[in-house]
Order: structure tokens, then C-alpha cells, then sequence
């Protein structure tokens, strides 16, 4: 399965881009699953996830939790925490 | 006829996800003009602090699509909650100066207690659950840190669940 | 050079009792204008209801003098107790249209949670303790009546009093 | 002893002026008794303080309450309850 992932604020700087087009094994079914899986994928991906309950996920632009099945969705972002406002 | 949707008016919600700055004092007009059921409006701007002269500006970054969703969500269940007569929020992002704005809402209501709580509870919900973030530039032309999330903000949005 | 009359920096501090009509923006400006500590500013706004299409106008007489003073004290009380960093009250008197502007608070603060509360307190002291009266003209032109003062209003500034 | 009273809103209405010069007898020594005093007055004095509790009072501009001296008060305003804002 193929799915468009969209990183934010220091995800973003430390993976060293803003998007991409990821095929994921079939092992990975929720949130918590992609992040795990993204970890390994090298040194910038394991910097940016060192601290994997800290990184707050949007599916299909909803907040969603770790737990979340990623399901049919179209589109997953990952980013620190909102600091907007 | 129109068929009637809900029991109550349609009550004005305006959400904008802009990199230029607004007028406050245009915003409450738009909101509040031809009506004389409002007695009351709230404001709320946000706007850029140097921290002690450290900062030249604070750039924010956002997630385009959702950032509008989820402020236009919150502002919904403000207006649902404090029975609001009108709501307009604004956030900017792109690179802002010490001074310069970075958020705006404006809340219509009959009474001064909805105003201000659907102002407060907009401003809380949309610290934590808007995709904005800040990075600092410094003044000595370093490189500067985003900005991290606060407890406060947590503690500040908490507050709303137990409240009637 | 000059004696430190205070550990804090002087905080602007205007009030003033008009008949005119007052621009928010213009008053927001004049408080935030060059200063770069100010990352929060509230206003509030209070404006003439028709109470259902069945008032042409409020009339609002006021005691001069006193109400210039009883709204610095109020003003002077906020200030203190929320660290604000600048605060402007204006009171309207007079005829006033529905949809028209009676009343203007805008506090301003570092944070956001001491700017809603400076001018959600200052609002509630005042509309007890400032010497306004509104009188009610009907737009059947008869006769209107003197507003009543709200057991709400006595309520809503009580809860100061239990407040840290 | 002469003092400036001054009314307002209703009260200003029932008694058809807004201001006037008094001379008050020794024993009124308090805004309560002063309020006691103005209701025996005449007609138009009686409706407005028909019902003392509700009036409210400054002492040269300052809010006093009815137990309060006049002292060596300049002006007396009394008022109903206040509407602003």
C-alpha cells in the first residue's frame, strides 16, 4: 500500500523534507505502526523519531491518536506539538 | 421557501488562514453591521513578543487544509457552547516582526460572558489543536529553536471540560 | 537621572468619558504602538441592543467627574492585580442608536489569560460601580423606562472577590 | 450647614431638579439621615425616596454607604442603582 506522508516544524528539518510517497509492509495497520516504521528507514528518520510519543498525527487532516488504524486513508502527517495562536 | 435547517439563525463563522496582517476594528464591523441583536463583542489578538530583545521575528509554519478545518471545528463548537452571534478568527502565518499580529478572533454575542468565554475557549482549544508552529529568528542572526508546546496550554484547554 | 518611583515600568493607563464614538484599532494602536512585550491584547465592547425592534435609542447619563474616577480606580485595581502592561476605557453618554458603541476596554498583557481577565473585571466593576443610567427610548415613541440594575450584574463582580 | 446635593436618573426625574443648594438641620449627620430628611420635603421628594434601600450614594464622588457621615462634605450625590457599561 501506498501512502503520502507530510512532515512539520523540526519532523520536517530533521528528515529533511516536507512530503513524500512511502509504500509501507503490510505489518504497519495503525499510527503508532508507521512511526515505528519510519524510525528504521536511517540516521535523519531515527532523529526525528527518537521520542516517538512526543510526535502528533493527523490522518486525512483529523487529529488522530497512536492507536489509530491508518485504514484507506489518503494522507498522514506527523509534527511536534502545536504551538500556534 | 427555503426549508428551515435549525432552530436558530444562521449564526456568521469566519475562518481565514492569511500571511497578511487584518484590521480589528474592520473585522468587528463585517460582523457586526445591520445588527442590533448584539450587545456584546469580544476581541483577542496575538501578537509577536521579542522576549526581552532576543527575537527578530517569529516565522510560523502550517499545515495548509488542515489548519483551516481545525480552527473552523473549534470556532463551530464555540459558537454552539457560548450561543455566539457571530465569530470571526484569523491566524497568519509566514515570518512576523516583534509587534506585528499573529492571531485574531472576534466574538459577537447578546451578553458580555459568552463574548468573552467563546474567546477564551476558542483562543485554549486552538493553542493545542490548530497545525501551527513557531520558530524564533534571533536578533544576533543565530540560529533559533521552535518553540515548544507548553503544559500551560494543555492545562489552559483542560479547564474547559469540566465547566458547564 | 530621574528616582525609580516603582519596581514596574509605568503602565499606560487612560480613561476617558465621551459622547463621541471611539475606533478600536486606533485605541489598540496607541496601547501596542513600538512595544514588543505585548503579546496579548483584549477588548471588549459593549453596544446599544433593540431589544427585539423595541428600542430607537438608549440615553445614558452619567455623573461627571465621578465617572471619569470611579473608572481610573476600577482601571487602576486591574492593572495591579493582572500585571497588565497597558489598559484604555472609553464610556459613551448620550443618545445612542442601536448597533451603535457604548462602551470600550481594551487591556493589554504578556499573556493572554491576564488580558481576558483585566477587561472581563474590568467590565464587571464597572457596570456596578461606574455612574451611568440607561434610560430606554421606545420606538413606538412612547415613553421609555430607566434600565434595572441585574442581580447578575452583582453576582458577576462578586466572583472576584473569591478569586486568588 | 449648606451642601451641594446632586441627582440623577430616576431620582433626579421624581424630584424635578438636578442639583440644589441645602441647609440641613443638626441632626442629620448621615446619608441615611440625610436621605430620612429630603423625603419629608414635599410630594415629589416622597416618590423618589419611596424606597431608601435602593439608593445609592458618593460622598464628594466617592461611593459611601448610608451609614456613612457626611462630615465635611462639598456635594452629596444619590442616585439609583448604576446601568453603565
Amino acid at each position: 500500500m501506498s501512502l503520502r506522508i507530510v512532515y512539520f516544524a523540526w519532523v520536517r528539518e530533521r528528515i529533511g523534507k516536507g512530503s513524500e510517497e512511502l509504500d509501507l509492509p503490510e505489518s504497519v495497520t495503525t499510527v503508532g505502526d508507521l512511526i515505528a516504521h519510519l524510525a528504521t528507514l536511517g540516521e535523519e528518520y531515527a532523529a526525528a523519531f527518537e521520542v516517538p510519543q512526543v510526535i502528533r498525527a493527523a490522518i486525512d487532516e483529523e487529529h488522530a491518536e497512536h492507536d489509530e488504524a491508518i485504514g484507506s486513508a489518503r494522507e498522514i502527517a506527523l509534527f511536534p506539538p502545536m504551538t500556534g495562536g | 421557501m427555503a426549508p428551515e435547517t435549525a432552530a436558530r439563525p444562521l449564526v456568521p463563522v469566519s475562518v481565514r488562514i492569511q500571511s497578511g496582517d487584518f484590521d480589528i476594528s474592520e473585522e468587528i464591523g463585517a460582523l457586526t453591521a445591520g445588527r442590533a441583536d448584539i450587545g456584546a463583542v469580544a476581541s483577542f489578538t496575538g501578537l509577536c513578543r521579542d522576549e526581552g530583545g532576543r527575537l527578530s521575528a517569529l516565522e510560523l509554519e502550517h499545515y495548509p487544509g488542515m489548519a483551516e478545518r481545525a480552527i473552523r471545528a473549534i470556532a463551530e463548537q464555540a459558537v454552539e457552547r457560548f450561543e455566539l452571534a457571530g465569530l470571526t478568527a484569523i491566524h497568519r502565518y509566514g515570518k512576523i516582526a516583534p509587534g506585528g499580529n499573529i492571531v485574531l478572533v472576534v466574538t459577537c454575542a447578546s451578553h458580555r460572558q459568552a463574548a468573552f468565554d467563546g474567546a477564551s475557549f476558542l483562543m485554549d482549544y486552538l493553542k493545542t489543536d490548530a497545525p501551527f508552529w513557531k520558530k524564533e529568528h534571533l536578533k544576533d542572526g543565530g540560529a533559533g529553536e521552535w518553540v515548544s508546546a507548553k503544559d500551560a496550554d494543555d492545562k489552559a484547554k483542560a479547564r474547559w471540560r469540566s465547566k458547564p
